[in-house]
């Protein structure tokens, strides 16, 4: 991770940590959840499967449920004596305590908001583009990353910020899922919680805030110049 | 809700208040409203303005904080409960740890899990998480554990955590280890080791409702006393 | 299948084109038995007849209720036995009636697209990218995308994609509709070669009656989702009941045609079965010996009582009228036998009146020379 | 505007259309002075010529870099002063090249959208839904939706939709492209009703010479974004120097007529400064003493040195060869002084040789009166 | 608010009131949403203005920050002392210690991810059908009315879904803001929260829980079955 040289700002070497693991989370929670978040949109889009509101609404439940819920519902399933979690621990892969959990809870709150900005754009795409790609002899595989996916990348986009900017502010399940060990899984927003829960603290909360803020508007001007640049490609003036 | 006063009451005291509500009901008090949150949350919603008339905070600092501003009715402010804070294990480790000063916690937490973490409430914000800090301080243990906390939003969370296993050993509150049945109280902290306990109570300021020193002082009375007992606490002020 | 004949194979090969299938969308019921030989067959019928329907069902793009469709010889889709090809391992090349272009790609990335999966089955003489882009005049707009094209250069390019796809069938619904005379004349000859050299079977859908003259080998007359006709172009055009459908004001001979030699004041002989015709030039691609067809509208025949002296035209065919129709605006349409061909002549009343017009006269049927160009 | 010599108007009345624009987008250039009477102005030009362009801009749906535009004599835009009226106000009915229905409404909805804007212009004679559901024959589809519309379907519910917003002015871009003929035939005469009784101008795309011959009141020849030419289609499809334009091939004259009362025969005379031709059947509408034109293809006319007998064409027509031009083809388009007005013919150098043409050398031209059938 | 007989199904009348409470926060707070996400998200769409870039940011702050912050700024923005609260409710309007403030709360939270769906929708409508709908006659804001809103609706359902669960599922905004007054503020995600926190509290936490998921879920199969409709109107099978 790169050194964002914040230490010489005068914050303190757990808020530094603090600023880079919430990026490292942010940043693997929006990237971890695009396939999934891409591969569920499609089918909620286009699929017409039994069960198909049911994993509807599952996606929406972390949306739904107060985040602490959530959390616990993480730890039931994804926790070392966890459902999924007790197997994948014996492969080695443990989220408990651990800034991969954070990732995960971030992950999964961002998740709902990430499929409906990708699978709203892939209703937009017009599928007789699709069609004609098709009878170009291309398989639906390759007529689905040549032609729907540039198609819908502004969704795509839209999603990702919306899961990067959840996960900076996530910390309800977080919190809960795999605590707020400063250094580890501390994040900017437990961070901030933890000053605002202490009288006095508000200075402090204050100004993370600002580094939350700032991290998350360099995110969105990103995206921002990226769907600009896609959707005036598209649009013509070539 | 009738006109019985609007309480804010620290999160953890929810079973017991509600208990001693339905009491007071029953006795021909008019019902009062309760709020729970955490006493942060409570102590900044009452300096914003919030029609509180009775505030129950979970430590002392959230109460001197609207002392501080001039919030509360400071002459009837005195502590209402106490607690005692436990180390807890999940209700099937066989783990036994003996609390004494200078006692081996991180190889308790080793033994029963290799790198194990102590659940608490987060020392830098939840009470609970303060008094572990400066019990385990005053033991002499603080050094060894400080780097293998897991510090939770609240104690519940920290519950959570012992119960589902994630953590092998746990420090909460007596209260919350006696209701949770996936839990099991290892050793209880002496009560010298930290500072005492206490969940503060008083009038607000601005107080408008008739019956608020009526639920306050039946809250102190020994109607109310088995209420709070059967949940754990101590009952500082029974008259 | 009920209400449609089964036409007779217009040629001696296997038929390359073989669909008896059923659909119903809407309102609009769709039943219709074709078998297409080699060559290029028009789907031929008023706007909402089921052309693109017809299209789409062999592309794969709708689904039969029931039926089955077989393109040289390989099954595509036979409900009865739950075959389904899917799109994109038929090898179609579709131009839609819209362009369809794929709006996030440059022209040259839309010309290339089908490229890849075509890449086992390209020829030495496959066309290529240089030389479509050449062809229809879109070499200046590689670099740009579709959206800033006019609406015919779209259909350019849409063209060219499916040209470049080395397709085993050309679908084509109306593409040159959007396209003025020139563009036109310069891609028509590109297609005939496709369908005599190549060999390659293409179902066109046009309104055009010019362009069936030049291109059809077999046309299929589609009335409200049914076959009304299937044959070759010349048959249909002097049937007197399809004349709602081929048009009126349109009604025409056409004559199948072998090429000769050039003759030294360079006309080139087209021999018909009516006699030798002259005609001044032909697409480059005809050699001697290839086979070919005239239109001649029967508004472009005069006919005389006696053999002509010192006109301009120098095709005058004799022949013996065998029937004459009286149209609703009082003109007469004139069959006219000519050794076994039939040539159709339009006159006025006034005309038929003073050439004392009636079956079995003879008369010499007058064409101007430049009006057989088949290039029209 | 350099380039473009200002061309003289083409009628006595005040200009309906005025305008003289700059724009350039991407390597295409616009620079178009166009000043167009009342009636009906055809686009004429090659794909990607700037047609549409010049159609949005009157519109509003393109600025001009610099320029001004106005419809009888109303400014719509002025670069100079900054004056901008927005589309919506500009009361045109826009017949789009696609057809941009409105995806979510019926088709009655897309047909009556502009309606409840029109309502104060509204006039007895203005067209009703029914009126042009029954003329375009889309009555059955009301109800339904534009994406099962086929595309000829999709073109004419456009085609109604700006009929029934009571324009000032109709923008039709290939309005008739992707329509068979029988359904074109039943359309073109409205068009002419509403060019010529209702007076509304209209500025036309089309490729089709046919509907320029039948329809055009003035035409623009856009080349490459420049006006190469403007005129009456008659004085253009003369004109050797636009061949290019016009289309070798479809080469012809343009004669304007009169027309008279019908004679005993069912035969209606039209009076041309080349003489009187006699025509079968003309579009109701015209009534004797209105105007119209005949388009005379130059490859349908034949030339005799003597006056023929015994032939079944009626028009015969005296006249004097002027010019005599040499096609890339080997054939020739004589030109034929007919007292003032100018007749082309093609003839192959046989004929030609034969007939020993050459300017001065009087010769007969006979055109068969079916083809001059202006409904061609 | 209509009586759902939840009384007789075992829940005690806090509960009760909850439940009731948490439907008409979540429906106001969509509906009051709605008017401005629509104008922000057609700014963000279309608008070239100074200032756009911000207004992007700021509306996305609800979804950076940690919610206990959200909650405390609006508590300083819109309590009885704040900024804009002070002069409001010198107007009467008071959100503070309120149901309208908890709706107000759960309107902001779910205001960013309302104003993303509604602006991906916009971005998809065909501005050359727009053109049309103008040359007809139609001035712009009866083309917005006719023509995008109709094109839009996916976008419109999509945002209000979204924002409908958020308002279900958010409590550390609306806690921080309103309190959690049982009936007066109290929302099911705040009675939730209030189980979490009491020893032996998991099964009420849990039969709340339910129901949050049962009337998320509802709302769900309801705006999926609009867009359907909507879509197969557009789509063609007429
Ligand atoms: N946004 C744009 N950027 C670059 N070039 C453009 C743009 N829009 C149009 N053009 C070019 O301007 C030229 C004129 O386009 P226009 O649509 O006016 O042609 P047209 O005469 O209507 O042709 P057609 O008969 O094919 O419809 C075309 O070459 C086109 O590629
Ligand atoms: N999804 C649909 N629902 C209902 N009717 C439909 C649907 N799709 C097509 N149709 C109807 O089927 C008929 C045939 O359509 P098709 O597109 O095949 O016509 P076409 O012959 O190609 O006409 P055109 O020359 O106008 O393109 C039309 O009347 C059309 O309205
Ligand atoms: O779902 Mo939350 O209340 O933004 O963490
Ligand atoms: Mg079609
Ligand atoms: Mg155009």
């Amino acid at each position: 991770m790169i050194d964002l040289g914040l230490a010489t700002l005068g914050f303190g070497p757990d808020e530094v940590a603090a600023i880079h693991l919430s990026l490292k989370v942010a940043i693997w929670a929006t990237l971890a959840a695009l396939p999934p978040g891409i591969a569920v949109a499609l089918a909620l889009a286009r699929g017409r499967f039994w069960g198909r509101d049911l994993l509807n609404g599952v996606i929406h439940l972390p949306l739904i449920l107060p985040p602490v819920v959530t959390g616990y519902g993480l730890l039931l399933l994804m926790g070392r004596q966890g459902l999924i979690g007790k197997p994948l621990s014996s492969l080695g892969i443990v989220f408990a305590f651990n800034w991969t959990g954070a990732a995960l809870a971030a992950g999964v709150m961002g998740f709902p908001l990430m499929v409906r900005a990708i699978r709203l754009s892939i209703e937009a795409v017009d599928a007789k583009l699709e069609q004609a790609a098709g009878t170009l002899g291309a398989p639906p595989v390759w007529v689905f990353a040549t032609v729907t996916l540039p198609l819908m990348l502004p969704g795509v986009l839209a999603g990702s910020v919306l899961a990067f900017a959840k996960a900076l502010g996530e910390f309800g399940a977080t919190i809960t899922f795999v605590s707020n060990i400063p250094g580890r899984t501390q994040t900017l927003s437990g961070a901030i919680y933890a000053y605002t829960q202490s009288p006095g603290g508000d200075a402090g909360a204050l100004r993370l805030v600002a580094v939350s803020v700032a991290l998350s508007l360099a995110a969105l001007l990103l995206s921002e110049t990226l769907a600009r640049s896609v959707s005036r490609r598209i649009g013509g003036l070539s | 809700q009738g006109d019985g006063p609007l309480v804010f009451a620290a999160a953890s005291l929810k079973n017991a208040l509600d208990a001693a509500n339905t009491a007071y009901a029953a006795s021909g008090g008019a019902k009062a409203t309760i709020t729970y949150a955490a006493s942060s949350a409570l102590a900044k919603q009452i300096e914003a303005g919030a029609p509180a008339d009775i505030f129950i905070s979970a430590d002392e600092d959230w109460m001197d904080y609207l002392a501080g501003k001039g919030l509360i009715q400071t002459t009837t402010r005195h502590d209402l409960l106490g607690n005692r804070l436990v180390l807890v294990a999940a209700a099937d480790a066989k783990t036994s740890v003996e609390i004494k000063p200078g006692f081996a916690l991180d190889q308790a937490l080793d033994a029963a899990q290799k790198g194990g973490r102590l659940a608490v409430g987060d020392p830098a914000a939840v009470p609970a998480g303060k008094y572990a800090k400066a019990a385990l301080t005053k033991l002499g243990a603080w050094d060894k554990v400080q780097d293998r906390l897991a510090p939770a939003e609240n104690v519940r969370a920290a519950l959570a955590l012992v119960a589902r296993g994630e953590a092998p050993l746990g420090i909460v509150y007596a209260t919350d280890a006696a209701a949770e049945p996936g839990v099991r109280i290892v050793a209880t902290f002496p009560a010298d080791s930290h500072a005492p306990i206490l969940y503060p109570i008083a009038l607000a300021k601005d107080s408008v409702s008739a019956q608020a020193q009526a639920f306050l002082e039946f809250l102190a009375s020994p109607k109310a006393r088995p209420l709070f007992e059967a949940q754990g606490f101590t009952v500082l002020s029974a008259k | 299948m009920a209400g449609s004949p089964p036409p007779p194979p217009p040629s001696l090969d296997a038929p390359s084109l073989d669909m008896d299938v059923a659909l119903r969308q809407g309102a609009f019921d769709l039943e219709a038995a074709v078998t297409a030989g080699p060559g290029l067959t028009v789907l031929f019928g008023q706007s909402g007849s089921g052309k693109s329907t017809l299209i789409d069902l062999v592309a794969g793009l709708r689904r039969p209720d029931r039926g089955r469709i077989a393109v040289g010889g390989v099954p595509l889709v036979d409900t009865a036995s739950g075959l389904w090809l899917p799109p994109h391992r038929r090898r179609v090349g579709y131009v839609f009636q819209e362009a369809r272009l794929l709006p996030h790609l440059t022209v040259r990335q839309n010309l290339l697209y089908g490229r890849w999966f075509a890449r086992r089955h390209l020829t030495v003489e496959a066309p290529t990218l240089d030389s479509v882009a050449d062809l229809l005049g879109i070499a200046p707009l590689l670099a740009r995308r579709p959206a800033g094209l006019s609406g015919g250069e779209k259909a350019r390019v849409a063209l060219g994609r499916a040209l470049l796809a080395a397709p085993r069938i050309l679908l084509m619904d109306e593409p040159l509709a959007a396209l003025d005379e020139s563009r036109k004349a310069e891609i028509l000859p590109y297609l005939e070669r496709l369908r005599d050299q190549v060999g390659l079977p293409i179902l066109y859908v046009t309104h055009a009656v010019a362009e069936v003259a030049r291109l059809a080998t077999t046309v299929v007359m589609l009335d409200q989702g049914r076959v009304r006709a299937v044959g070759a172009p010349s048959s249909l055009w002097s049937r007197p009941d399809l004349m709602d459908l081929t048009g009126g004001a349109e009604a025409g001979s056409l004559l199948d045609a072998v090429v000769g030699e050039r003759t030294g004041d360079g006309l080139i002989p087209l021999d018909t079965p009516a006699g030798r015709i002259l005609v001044p030039h032909l697409p480059t691609e005809l050699a001697p010996g290839s086979r070919t067809r005239l239109r001649i509208p029967a508004r472009d025949v005069l006919l005389s009582d006696r053999a002509p002296q010192g006109l301009s035209a120098l095709n005058i065919l004799p022949g013996v009228v065998s029937d004459v129709r009286l149209e609703e605006d009082g003109s007469r349409v004139v069959r006219l036998d000519c050794v076994g061909a039939t040539v159709l002549a339009r006159v006025t009343g006034t005309s038929a009146a003073a050439l004392a017009i009636a079956p079995g006269r003879p008369l010499w049927a007058i064409v101007k020379a430049v009006a057989l160009d088949p290039a029209t």
